[in-house]
Order: C-alpha cells, then sequence, then structure tokens
C-alpha cells in the first residue's frame, strides 16, 4: 500500500515539476554552492549552487520517461511475439524462440553502450537499445504464461466452438494474461530504471545541461571526495525509492496473480 | 490389540474445522478402508497419523499409536515412529519419489540412514524390488522416476513402505491415479505384502467397492466425521446410514441399463460447510427438525456403528 | 451415419503411435462409448474427431455443413474447461452468439433455456466459475456445448473428475438431456461402470486399435477379447478379489 | 549425453555468429559513411578516409567485409583502434587479466552469500525470511553505480580501508583494489539470487516428495540436503549462470565508478570516444562470454537433472 502511494507520488511529481519545482532548476549561484539543508534549500545545493531539490523534480521526469517507454515498447513487442509462438506454434514458436535466444544473450547495458556508441550518447538511443533487450524478458515469461494458458481445456472448448484465433486470443487469451503482464512490466520497470541511470551515469544517456537522477549521481561523484556527498546520494535514494516502490507493488501483483521475480 | 487408535480427533487450520470428530481404531494386522468424497478430511485423518499436517493447523483429541500419543511424541520418537512402525504410500507415485534421484537412493534411504551397511541394503532393495514383482531389478535401481511407468513406481513405493517391516501402512488413495487393471495388480501386491509382514492398514479410497474388496473394516467419512463403520463383508447387507447407502446406489452399474441412477441433492460438504447437527443433515432425503441441531452418536446396529437418528436404537439415544 | 470414422491412424513426432488404424460410427441420435485405459489412443481419437488434432492417415466424415455447429466437447476437468473470468452467462451467450442469429433478449432467454436444462437456474448466471462447485461447472460445460444445438457431443471422460455421488446426478443429466434434444454421444472413457448407463454402444481400445465392437450389453456380458475381459474384470465390485498375474513383465 | 552437448555447443556456436553478423552490421545502420564514423568522427584528410575504406574493405559487398573482419578475429588481428591507435589486442590483454578477477571475485560473493542467503529464508523462520526480504529489496534496487558511490563514500573515504582508484599491482594488492568494485557489482545480483534461491526452496520444502520423505523419517537435515536442496540446485544453478554471465556487462558500471582499468571501463571509455572497432570486439566478446557461461551451466544442470536431457531446449 505504502508503496503504491510513493509511486503515485513520484509520477505526480515528475508530471507536475515544471510547475511546483521551488527553484529554477537549472539557475546557477556559485556563491551558494554546496548549501546546507535550509528552508530555501531542503535538500541543499550542488557545486554550481543549483537547488538539489528542484533538479531532483525536474530529473524526474526523463528518469521515469525512459523506463516507461521501455516497458511499454518491450511490453508490447514481448506479448505480441509471445502470444503468436504459442498460439501457432511448431516452426515459428522454434524461430521466435531462437530470436529471443539471440536477443537475450545481449544484456541491456552492452547494447546500449554499444547503440550509444553507433548512434551518439543521447536519450534515444539507450532507450531504443532497452527497449529492444527487455523483449525477451518479458517474452519468455509471457509466452510460457502463454503456452501454459492455450493448453488448457478452456481454449481447446473455444477452439472447438469454431471461434478464431483471433477471437481467442484477443479475448481470452490476452484478458487472462493481463495481470501477468503488468507484473512484468512492474518489475521490468525498476530493472529499465537502473539500466537507463547506469547509462547516463557512464555519460553515453542524457547530456547536461538536462539532467536526470543517473547523470545527478555521477555528477556528484568528484564533490564527494570533497566532503560534500548530497548530490549523489539524494539522487542515489530517489532512484532506490523509485525501484523499490516499483517492485513492491510488482511483487504484492505477483502474489495476487502470480509470476513475479522469475 | 489396538494398534492405532482416534480418539474424538479434530483438527483445524486458522481455526475451520476440517476433521469435526472422528473414533477409530485399527487392530494389529487388521485393514480398515477409509471412504468417503473429496472434503470429508480423510487424507487430514492419515495425516495426523504422523504430525504431518499442514502450517497452521491444530489438532485436539487424541490419536494413539500402540501405547504412546503420537501428539506428545519427541523429535527423534516421532522419526523413529516414521522410519521404522508407520509406513506411507501416496496417492500419486511420481510427486511422492524424488524426481532427480534413482530408485535405488529411494529404497536405501531409510535404511542407510539407519546404519545399514551401503551393499545391505542394495541387496534388501533388490529383494524387496523382487518381492512387489518388479523385474530387471539391478537395472531399476539405477533408473530414475521418470523412467518407470506409474504403476511400477507405485509398486516401488509400496517396497519403500515395506522395507522396515512396519506395524502400520497408511495408503492414501494408492491407486487413483493408475488405470484399473494397473490397479487389480498394485492392489493385490499390496494386500499380499502386508499379510506377508502382518501390517495393519488404513486404506484410504472414494471407491468403496475397491475398499471392501482390501479392508476388513469400512469406515465411512463425511464433512470430517466417521458416519458409519461396519465389516467389510456386510458392506451392501447392513449398510445402514443414507450417506453410505447413497454412495453404494449412485455408483453406476448397481441398476440396469437405462434406469436413472439414484442421486442425493447437492454437493459433498467440507466440516466447515456443514451443519451443527447431523453433518449429513443439508443433504439428506430423510432429515428430520433433530437432525439438523443435534449431533448423533456413532452407535451400534447389526455388524456395525451408525451415526444417524433415524435409525432405530434398543436404547434411545439422549437428545 | 452421423459420424463415420474410417482407418484413423495417429502418429506423433514420427514414432508413437497413438492411434491405429481405427474405425467406428455413430448413428444420428444414437450413442457409443469408446472405452480404453490410459494409452489407448481414445482421447487422440475424441481430439481429431472434434478437429482439436490432424490425423495422419483416415477420414473422419461427419453430417452437415461446419464441424464446430455439428460436433460439440465436454472435457474432462471442470475446473480447466471454462475461462476464470467469463461469468456463467457470458459464456452461454458468447457461444449463442457465435453460431446462433438470435437477437440480445433471444440469447438471454436460450441461455435461462440451458441452465434449466442442465439443473442450474438464473442464480447461476452471473457467477464465475470459481464460485460454482466441480458439479456445477461440469453442467455448465454441458450447457455451453449444447449452445451450438450440436448433433454430436463428444465427452472426453466427462465424469472422470467427480465426486461418486456428483458423477450419478451427470450421468442422470447425460440421459435426460439425449431425451430432450436428441443429441448423439461419443462418451470417451475408462470406467466400464459408466458406460451402460448412457450408451448403446461401445468400442473397447487398447494400444491404439480397436480390440472389442458392439453393444454395451454383448460386450459387457459376454466380452470375447480378452483384454476386454481383464478390463471388465479389474473392476471392483462386490465379492471381487484383486490378483496379480504372477511377476508379469511389465 | 554427448548428443546434448553437441547440440547446446552448436547452438551457441551459432548465436555467437548471429551475434557477430549485429553487431557488426549495426555499423551499417548507423547514419552517415561507415568510414567516417570509423574514424571515430574526426574529421581526417580523404588520404586517412581512403586508408581506412581500403583497411576496411569498405567498397566490397557487405558479406565480404563481415569475411574479412571475421578472418581478423578468428586469427587474432581484430584490427587497429582508430582513436588510441593501438591494436584491439594489446589493448583487450593488458585488461583482460583485471576484468576476470573483478568478475571471478564478485561471483564468488554473489554465489556464496546469495544462496546462503537464499537457502536461510527459504527454510528458516519468518522473522530471518521478512529481514532478508527487506535486505534484497533495497540491494536489487541500487544500482550498481549507487552501491559504488556508498561504497566509496563509506570506505574510501570515512573509513579509509580501502583505495577508491585503479586496479593494483600483485595480486594482494589487486584483491584490495577490486573488494569495493566487487561488492558494488554483487548487490543487485546477489539479491536476485537469493530471491530465486529463497523461492526454489520453498517449492520444494512444498513438494509432495519432501513431505514423502519426512513422512518416512529421515531426519530434518537429511531431507533438507538430500531432498530439498539437491532438487533446488538446478534452477537456482541456471539463475546463477546467467547472472555470473551477466557480469561481464555489468563490468562497465563498476570499473567506471572505480577508476578500474578493464574490458567495461574499456568499453565504456570507447563508445564515449566513437571508438568502434574495440566497442565491436568488446561486445562480441562479452556476448560470447555470456553465451559460453550459460551453455556451461546447462551442461552441467543437465548432469544434475537428467530429465533436462530428453527435453526440447525451451
Amino acid at each position: 500500500m505504502a508503496a503504491a502511494v510513493v509511486c503515485v507520488l513520484v509520477v505526480l511529481l515528475a508530471l507536475l515539476a515544471p510547475w511546483i519545482t521551488p527553484h529554477d532548476p537549472t539557475a546557477v549561484d556559485p556563491l551558494n554552492a554546496y548549501a546546507p539543508f535550509t528552508g530555501d534549500h531542503p535538500l541543499g545545493t550542488d557545486d554550481l549552487g543549483r537547488d538539489l531539490l528542484s533538479r531532483l523534480m525536474a530529473g524526474a521526469r526523463t528518469s521515469l520517461a525512459g523506463p516507461l517507454i521501455v516497458v511499454l515498447a518491450a511490453g508490447t513487442a514481448g506479448t505480441a511475439l509471445a502470444v503468436t509462438a504459442a498460439w501457432f506454434g511448431g516452426w515459428f514458436d522454434a524461430a521466435v524462440s531462437r530470436l529471443l535466444d539471440i536477443l537475450f544473450a545481449f544484456p541491456g547495458l552492452v547494447l546500449a553502450i554499444t547503440v550509444a556508441a553507433i548512434f551518439g550518447a543521447g536519450f534515444t538511443a539507450p532507450v531504443v537499445a532497452l527497449s529492444l533487450a527487455f523483449v525477451p524478458m518479458i517474452a519468455r515469461v509471457m509466452r510460457a504464461a502463454a503456452l501454459r494458458e492455450r493448453n488448457l481445456p478452456y481454449i481447446e472448448a473455444l477452439r472447438v466452438q469454431g471461434f478464431s484465433g483471433w477471437h481467442i486470443c484477443l479475448r481470452h487469451l490476452l484478458p487472462n494474461l493481463a495481470p501477468l503482464l503488468v507484473v512484468q512490466a512492474a518489475i521490468g520497470f525498476g530493472y529499465a530504471m537502473i539500466d537507463l541511470a547506469s547509462i547516463s551515469f557512464l555519460g553515453l544517456g542524457l547530456q547536461p545541461p538536462a539532467s536526470d537522477w543517473g547523470l545527478m549521481i555521477a555528477n556528484g561523484q568528484p564533490s564527494i571526495l570533497a566532503g560534500f556527498p548530497q548530490q549523489s546520494i539524494e539522487a542515489a535514494v530517489a532512484v532506490v525509492i523509485t525501484v523499490v516502490a516499483f517492485t513492491v507493488v510488482a511483487e504484492r501483483l505477483a502474489e495476487r496473480f502470480g509470476g513475479g521475480v522469475r | 490389540m489396538t494398534m492405532l487408535e482416534f480418539d474424538h480427533l479434530r483438527v483445524e487450520i486458522n481455526g475451520r474445522p476440517i476433521l469435526r470428530d472422528v473414533t477409530l481404531s485399527v487392530a494389529a494386522g487388521e485393514a480398515v478402508g477409509l471412504v468417503g468424497e473429496s472434503g470429508s478430511g480423510k487424507s487430514m485423518t492419515v495425516k495426523s497419523v504422523l504430525r504431518l499436517l499442514p502450517p497452521g493447523a491444530r489438532a485436539t483429541g487424541t490419536v494413539r499409536f500402540g501405547d504412546t500419543d503420537v501428539h506428545t511424541l519427541d523429535g527423534a520418537g516421532l522419526r523413529r515412529m516414521r522410519s521404522q512402525d508407520v509406513a506411507m504410500v501416496f496417492q500419486d507415485p511420481r510427486a511422492t519419489v524424488n524426481p532427480v534421484r534413482t530408485i535405488g537412493d529411494f529404497l536405501t534411504e531409510v535404511l542407510r540412514d539407519q546404519g545399514v551397511s551401503r551393499s545391505d541394503a542394495r541387496t534388501r532393495a533388490a529383494g524387496l524390488l523382487a518381492d512387489v514383482g518388479v523385474d530387471h531389478v539391478a537395472r531399476r535401481l539405477r533408473q530414475r522416476p521418470h523412467e518407470l511407468s506409474g504403476g511400477l513406481l507405485q509398486r516401488v513405493v509400496i517396497a519403500a513402505a515395506l522395507a522396515t517391516s512396519p506395524k502400520l501402512i497408511l495408503a492414501d488413495e494408492p491407486t487413483t491415479a493408475l488405470d484399473v487393471t494397473t490397479q487389480e495388480e498394485v492392489v493385490a501386491i499390496l494386500n499380499e505384502r502386508r499379510r506377508e509382514h502382518g501390517s495393519a492398514l488404513l486404506f484410504i479410497s472414494h471407491d468403496l467397492e475397491l475398499a471392501a474388496a482390501v479392508c476388513d473394516r469400512i469406515a465411512v467419512m463425511y464433512a470430517g466425521e466417521i458416519v458409519e463403520i461396519l465389516p467389510a463383508d456386510r458392506l451392501h447387507e447392513d449398510a445402514r446410514h443414507p450417506y453410505t447407502q447413497a454412495l453404494l446406489r449412485s455408483r453406476p452399474g448397481t441398476v440396469a441399463p437405462g434406469e436413472r441412477l439414484a442421486t442425493v441433492p447437492g454437493s459433498p460438504q467440507s466440516a466447515f460447510d456443514a451443519p451443527a447437527g447431523c453433518v449429513f443433515a443439508d443433504r439428506c432425503p430423510q432429515a428430520a427438525g433433530l437432525c439438523r441441531d443435534v449431533r448423533p452418536a456413532l452407535l451400534p446396529i447389526d455388524s456395525g456403528l451408525a451415526a444417524c437418528h433415524l435409525l432405530p436404537r434398543e436404547t434411545p439415544s439422549v437428545a | 451415419m452421423l459420424l463415420e470414422v474410417r482407418d484413423l491412424r495417429k502418429v506423433f513426432k514420427g514414432r508413437f503411435v497413438a492411434v491405429d488404424g481405427v474405425s467406428f460410427s455413430v448413428p444420428t441420435g444414437g450413442s457409443l462409448a469408446v472405452v480404453g485405459e490410459s494409452g489407448s489412443g481414445k482421447t487422440t481419437c475424441a481430439r481429431i474427431i472434434t478437429g482439436l488434432e490432424k490425423a495422419t492417415s483416415g477420414t473422419v466424415t461427419i453430417e452437415g455443413e461446419r464441424r464446430a455447429s455439428t460436433v460439440q466437447m465436454v472435457f474432462q476437468d471442470p475446473y480447466q474447461s471454462l475461462d476464470r473470468r467469463q461469468t456463467v452467462t457470458s459464456c452461454l451467450t458468447e457461444v449463442l452468439a457465435h453460431h446462433t442469429t438470435l437477437d440480445r433478449a433471444g440469447r438471454a432467454a436460450r441461455s435461462a433455456e440451458l441452465l434449466n436444462l442442465v439443473g442450474l437456474d438464473e442464480r447461476h448466471g452471473p457467477a464465475l466459475p470459481r464460485a460454482l462447485s466441480g458439479g456445477q461447472r461440469q453442467r455448465v460445460a454441458i450447457a455451453r456445448a449444447l449452445a451450438a444445438d450440436p448433433k454430436l457431443l463428444v465427452l472426453d471422460e466427462a465424469v472422470a473428475a467427480l465426486d461418486v455421488s456428483i458423477q450419478a446426478q451427470i450421468l442422470n443429466l447425460l440421459v435426460d438431456a439425449r431425451a430432450a434434444t436428441g443429441v448423439a454421444y461419443l462418451f470417451i472413457t475408462h470406467d466400464l461402470s459408466v458406460v451402460q448407463h448412457v450408451c448403446e454402444d461401445v468400442v473397447v481400445m487398447h494400444r491404439g486399435r480397436v480390440v472389442e465392437s458392439g453393444t454395451v450389453a454383448e460386450v459387457l456380458s459376454a466380452p470375447s477379447d480378452p483384454y476386454t475381459r481383464k478390463l471388465i474384470g479389474s473392476v471392483p465390485r462386490p465379492g471381487w478379489v484383486p490378483t496379480r498375474e504372477v511377476n508379469r513383465v511389465c | 549425453m554427448i548428443w546434448f552437448v553437441a547440440r547446446k555447443l552448436g547452438g551457441m556456436l551459432a548465436t555467437v555468429a548471429v551475434a557477430s553478423v549485429v553487431i557488426f552490421g549495426a555499423l551499417y545502420l548507423a547514419p552517415g559513411d561507415p568510414a567516417s564514423i570509423l574514424a571515430g568522427g574526426h574529421e581526417v584528410t580523404p588520404a586517412t578516409m581512403a586508408a581506412i575504406r581500403a583497411q576496411y574493405h569498405l567498397d566490397d559487398p557487405f558479406w565480404v567485409q563481415y569475411g574479412h573482419w571475421l578472418g581478423g578475429l578468428l586469427t587474432g588481428d581484430p584490427g587497429t583502434s582508430m582513436v588510441l591507435k593501438e591494436p584491439v589486442t594489446t589493448l583487450i590483454s593488458s585488461r583482460i587479466g583485471t576484468t576476470a578477477l573483478l568478475v571471478a571475485y564478485a561471483s564468488v560473493v554473489i554465489l556464496v552469500i546469495g544462496v546462503v542467503s537464499g537457502v536461510l529464508a527459504g527454510a528458516a523462520g519468518k522473522v530471518v525470511d521478512g529481514a532478508l526480504t527487506v535486505v534484497t529489496t533495497i540491494l536489487m534496487a541500487a544500482p550498481a553505480f549507487v552501491a559504488a558511490i556508498l561504497l566509496i563514500w563509506i570506505f574510501a573515504t570515512k573509513l579509509s580501508w580501502f583505495p577508491v582508484f585503479g586496479s593494483g599491482e600483485g595480486f594482494g594488492d589487486r584483491i584490495h583494489h577490486l573488494t569495493l568494485p566487487a561488492l558494488a557489482l554483487s548487490g543487485g545480483y546477489l539479491a536476485y539470487v537469493s530471491r530465486i534461491t529463497r523461492t526454489e526452496v520453498r517449492a520444494e520444502l512444498a513438494a509432495d516428495h519432501v513431505a514423502a520423505a519426512r513422512a518416512r523419517g529421515l531426519p530434518r537435515l537429511a531431507v533438507l540436503r538430500r531432498h530439498v536442496l539437491r532438487n533446488a540446485a538446478p534452477p537456482i544453478l541456471a539463475v546463477s549462470g546467467v547472472t555470473v554471465a551477466g557480469l561481464f556487462a555489468g563490468t562497465a558500471v563498476a570499473e567506471q565508478a572505480f577508476g578500474v582499468s578493464g574490458l567495461g571501463s574499456l568499453l565504456v571509455q570507447s563508445a564515449a570516444r566513437q571508438d568502434l572497432v574495440v566497442v565491436q570486439v568488446l561486445s562480441l566478446l562479452l556476448v560470447a562470454a555470456f553465451l559460453v557461461v550459460n551453455m556451461l551451466v546447462d551442461v552441467l544442470n543437465a548432469v544434475l537433472d537428467p530429465r533436462l536431457l530428453t527435453e526440447r531446449t525451451a
């Protein structure tokens, strides 16, 4: 329950950020660098004196948008592949499985780095790469579930009734798989967030002056040694809390509908 | 001599009754059949003997094995009872035998644990397999469960159950997962070997005729209570409880082809759903007001015992 | 003949012969039992007849133009043969919308009629499968199969998973439904004792082949094939003593 | 068994082959002239450009180019870095030891702590399970670089127990240098392995054959060891395998965060410099490492559970 509230809060903050940030997240104020926690700067300022709370809120937008796109794209493609493979079976299923095996061999991070090397760093390239890399993760789970489902007598009963494959898949198979897909999407969201933040951290994602949490952690790293860890730590806490919230929600859903971290 | 005795056994899981009141005894060397439909609690009754109840279960009343109350046994005592005195045969041999270990491991495991040497245990296991009619014994010992048919595997389970010459065998629907022709073989083997070892048998089945063929006495369960106990060979003649009679009549094959089967309305109930008085009152075609409110006692009638207010009693039952 | 099966053969993965030269037929309004143990090929035959499986060779001839509106099927497991998200009424009206030209009101009336036929009432209409008992679910499955107004109902071990007292109810229901609708049955079962209640004719299958066929009365009272005799002899009954063939090779 | 291994090996090689085509072909999906991309996006003289075209056979058809590239890889000459002007083999060989050590170090941490804590969570009581679930949930949510930041802050700057930077010299010193990176790298994976282990142990504990083993009076520990852990081992091993294989990718973050000079940091830096020659070889190497580890685990699993031999590869 608390986790679901956190999820909603984070999403709201991200949506409303442009209107509710207490300061301009890009306003530089060198005299006020590394300001301590005050009423004006509840979370302090960074090396350039920018308000950290405002930067966290502004950064939430891209930090959440990336994983959302990844999960939507990979969820759609993965489910479509999984259901068609399970439904048609035979050589088509074998071909899809092989394709997924090959995709699976590309860890998301490696694929994203390679794509960033070719297309250049930025927001788009890693998101596209991760969407591709997450397809097998979701498709494998969904395919196994679709196969199980497809072999249940109620699907066979529908086939004997003479319903078309389209009708059965859209009206019966997919709705019954939907809860599992939601669970997978919630888990995938957490992973995608971690991976995208990692890419930003490596400097291959979003480029300054735009900012997200991963980039904030990376930019704050030199300051840690100078004794001012707040920027990195605050952004890190933001990432961890968000991912924990989504994972916990996924697990609660999984307890009800099956699936889960597997 | 009484080998096993349930005395007003009641089991609840998280406050929901599973068994309401089970009183039954099994004499040394005797075979008792526990018959009932799904949810009647027959499995739970048998499991309570070995204290294999699920988490959250609370048992009251007593289960005595020999002179000991099994609920008071300590860990070592319980283990000794499980490994030497009482053996259990489960419904589905595929689920019972560890799929990744060999048949030989399965058969020798308990013996090895009791300090029998590896080669002796192997020899004993081979002998046990031969006794239950398994061929190619040496090869079987090296095989894994998935390489054996269900019938063959259940023989292996029976062989393992007999390995320590137990005083009591608990068999929980041991042939339900098997074909009829295989069922006959397995039941025949179980019967023959048990007599040879002098073991008592508590045999669970949903099939009255099967239980009657294997056992000396039949106990019929409904919704967590035993409603009737009678000698197996008097089953058809002396069944007096309306539920037992309904079970006997609803078996297809008992009436002429084309005739309607006698049925009881409704579905089998669990102990939780059953009415406070007689557990069968909701479905009994003859139920009277008394039946719903007052629980009938298990009283002697003809050659057996039955719990029903509607039966004529020599001594009137106390309301 | 309503259903004519000729020289049916099914080989799985090029090796395992599940059905090997099986022939039988069901007349309009007739009732044929296919009896056999696991691995006899009886279920494979049923699946081929209903179109769930393709035969390797042989023919299945069914009277009528569309298979789905002529042949329907009831499955063994009442817990899995209904969509867990679908209410009883929606399950029936979906089929009615597919097979009939009835309007919404007509479908509602017809589904109430079907529920009545299988011994349920309108209270069960809005229920999801999980709220129903095994016997009630099997009734829904039968109602759904009858909704298409088929000429042949394939019952694949349709009473095997039920408790004895429920099994008796469903067997009676099957007898009544046939009398009411004139539908023919192909009754797939391992249990010889249920056969005589529902069927007139029987074929006994063993390892993919038909070993004996005839009327139920003939086959049960005077079986000619040794396997049929063994099968009949294995059914527990009053006075039955289980015996084991000495050191039989399995 | 031999057939099984051969099939797995064949499948693995086929996947590596497809992966190599994908990685090589990705160059042509990029906008612009491959030659200028290979040049690292820098302005170069037409003469250099021509040299690049000749060196990479860019005027030949795709498959011929691929053939040259693959031939080079197989004969141990995958080319020369455009930016660093050093042979790729030199770049790799000077770093592969560090990365291998880091992966091995992290693997040991993951397997030992992950499996032990998972078994504890699965088999011990509610309190242990609850506590471990909280820890693993947080660990799973903490990216390696977040763990890195925290470790640097606590152990390197506050406590000064470990060096913050570099790979060290000699085995002992290297282990010392690699401890924080290995811990940062392990965190999430460790939690994942722990979770799966817990789930599998739970599932086996609830299995009928375990109840049967208990009913036969076997001692608790014997049941746990011979029936629960033995049967839970194959799935745990499978997940551990994928996890360890995935570590090769994770090194990119851990090495970069701690300034360790290994293959991961080389990949990141080469990607940032758009040094495609190096990126291609390294990606293929990491993918191949992933596949090899996975295959070994599949084979090991088939030894543990021979039922897998008869199943189709899924």
